[in-house]
């Protein structure tokens, strides 16, 4: 499936919600929408991923960058991810830095 | 023999026709899901560095031709590229897997993956090609197959 | 030149792959979804017809080989294989398709699908290999693309 | 997505229901699932093809086999076929031998 992303802000908080297949042909798109949520300088970021069925490490370098962008303390939110990324995420280590949930918890992202 | 071959243009747009291809081959040697799905990602992973460091910052064009072999024993897939002579065997494992993202150079995740997917993972450099090859175990086939 | 081609085993299993692959054809061409469908089913019912009359009841075993080419007008698909020679084209369009089904003989309907989805079929046969070719034009391109 | 089949008779109704892509590799189940229904002399044989995403005229040829198999009075009900499945029956005429149904509609179908 193709790849698709909305972003939305609001109350300090960036969601990103994505589907289809993040690679490295997309993983572009996922990067300016980082940028550009930059700009609000967001507390959390949400990054929403129940239909996203393949994320490469297109995706993960995205994250960093977003870390780098948003600043250290920015909390970064991995909501509903399929088993298979979320294998990925884990076995790069990247679990340690950032929060994994099952679905959307408002008041542990926007609190 | 019967050939099982795709030949794509080095480019990212062509990373999707390489992933369904190879899942392809995965069903055909009825890989489960977790290991169809890491396989996909260790051939997505080499591919995409070939277009990206082999062709366009080399500023060099060319094609990508993967083609996959089932044994009973093993699925393998071949994928052949005229892009910049690059061995990812040389690349070393990450030791910063645990550190938190701000302290990590963006990048160097891809090599990591693409090992990580496969049982065994070989290069060699023939004829001036690039020859990237990865082995994966199938399941032991049940009798009632 | 980029290429794009997919070669496959002439078997029922490999339908799959060359769907996939036509696809992928399609998605770079901007079709929209119903002319990707009707194109895929197009290319899928010429490789069934390939695969069952022209290798397996003919005893014959060889390759199927497809490859695209998208330019500004049109997306084009082609196909060779070495098994029986045949030409879709002979094959008269079904003046049946309004009959109740059991009145029906059974089949006939797969070429006719495989004309219907494209905007033009071509057919020859050339150094040994049938030749199949499929065209569809494509939409038409808007300035902010 | 891989064809799946599952087939269940009660009542004098058979009801088939696929899902994925059926092309010229896997018609052959649709054809042992009919012959098996057959025995079961059902007045209706209503196939379910909601998550159908794909029928090739291998599919057809099925229904022809169906008619001949089961006779020409059964009464066949294709539910919830995708639109692009639906133009393929409609392209062939088959509209006119099958009846087709948005939902499944046990009064019409059982009745
Ligand atoms: N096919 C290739 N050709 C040339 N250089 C490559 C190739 N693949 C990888 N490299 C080099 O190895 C490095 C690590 O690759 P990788 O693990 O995918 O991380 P990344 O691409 O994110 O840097 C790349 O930055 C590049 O310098
Ligand atoms: N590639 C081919 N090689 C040989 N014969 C073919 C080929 N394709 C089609 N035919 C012949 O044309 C007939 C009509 O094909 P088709 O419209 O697909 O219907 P069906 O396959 O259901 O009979 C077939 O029955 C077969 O005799």
């Amino acid at each position: 499936m193709a790849f698709n992303l909305i972003s939305e802000s609001s109350n300090g908080v960036t969601r990103i919600t994505m589907s289809g297949e993040l690679d490295a042909s997309v993983a572009g798109q996922f990067k300016t929408a980082v940028e550009q949520a930059a700009e609000n300088k967001p507390k959390s970021l949400a990054l929403i991923m129940n239909d996203l069925s393949y994320m490469s490490s297109a995706g993960l370098r995205a994250l960093v960058f977003a870390k780098q962008k948003m600043g250290a303390a920015i909390r970064i939110f991995v909501v509903g991810a399929q088993e298979t990324v979320l294998e990925t995420i884990e076995m790069t280590g990247f679990n340690h830095s950032v929060i994994l949930l099952d679905a959307y918890d408002a008041a542990q992202i926007e609190g | 023999m019967a050939t099982n071959t795709l030949t794509v243009p080095g480019n990212l747009e062509s990373l999707k026709a390489v992933r369904d291809f190879v899942k392809h081959a995965a069903t055909e040697a009825q890989l489960d899901k977790q290991s169809s799905y890491r396989l996909v990602l260790s051939v997505d992973e080499i591919i995409a560095n070939i277009v990206i460091h082999g062709y366009d910052e080399a500023g060099l064009r060319g094609d990508i031709e993967v083609g996959f072999t089932v044994s009973p024993e093993h699925l393998r897939i071949d994928v052949f590229d005229r892009a910049v002579p690059y061995d990812p065997n040389l690349h070393r494992t990450p030791d910063n897997l645990d550190d938190p993202l701000e302290n990590r150079p963006i990048g160097g995740l891809g090599v990591y993956l693409a090992r990580q997917g496969t049982d065994d993972f070989q290069y060699e450099h023939v004829d001036g090609r690039n020859h990237n090859t990865f082995i994966v175990k199938r399941p032991p086939t049940t009798s009632d197959d």
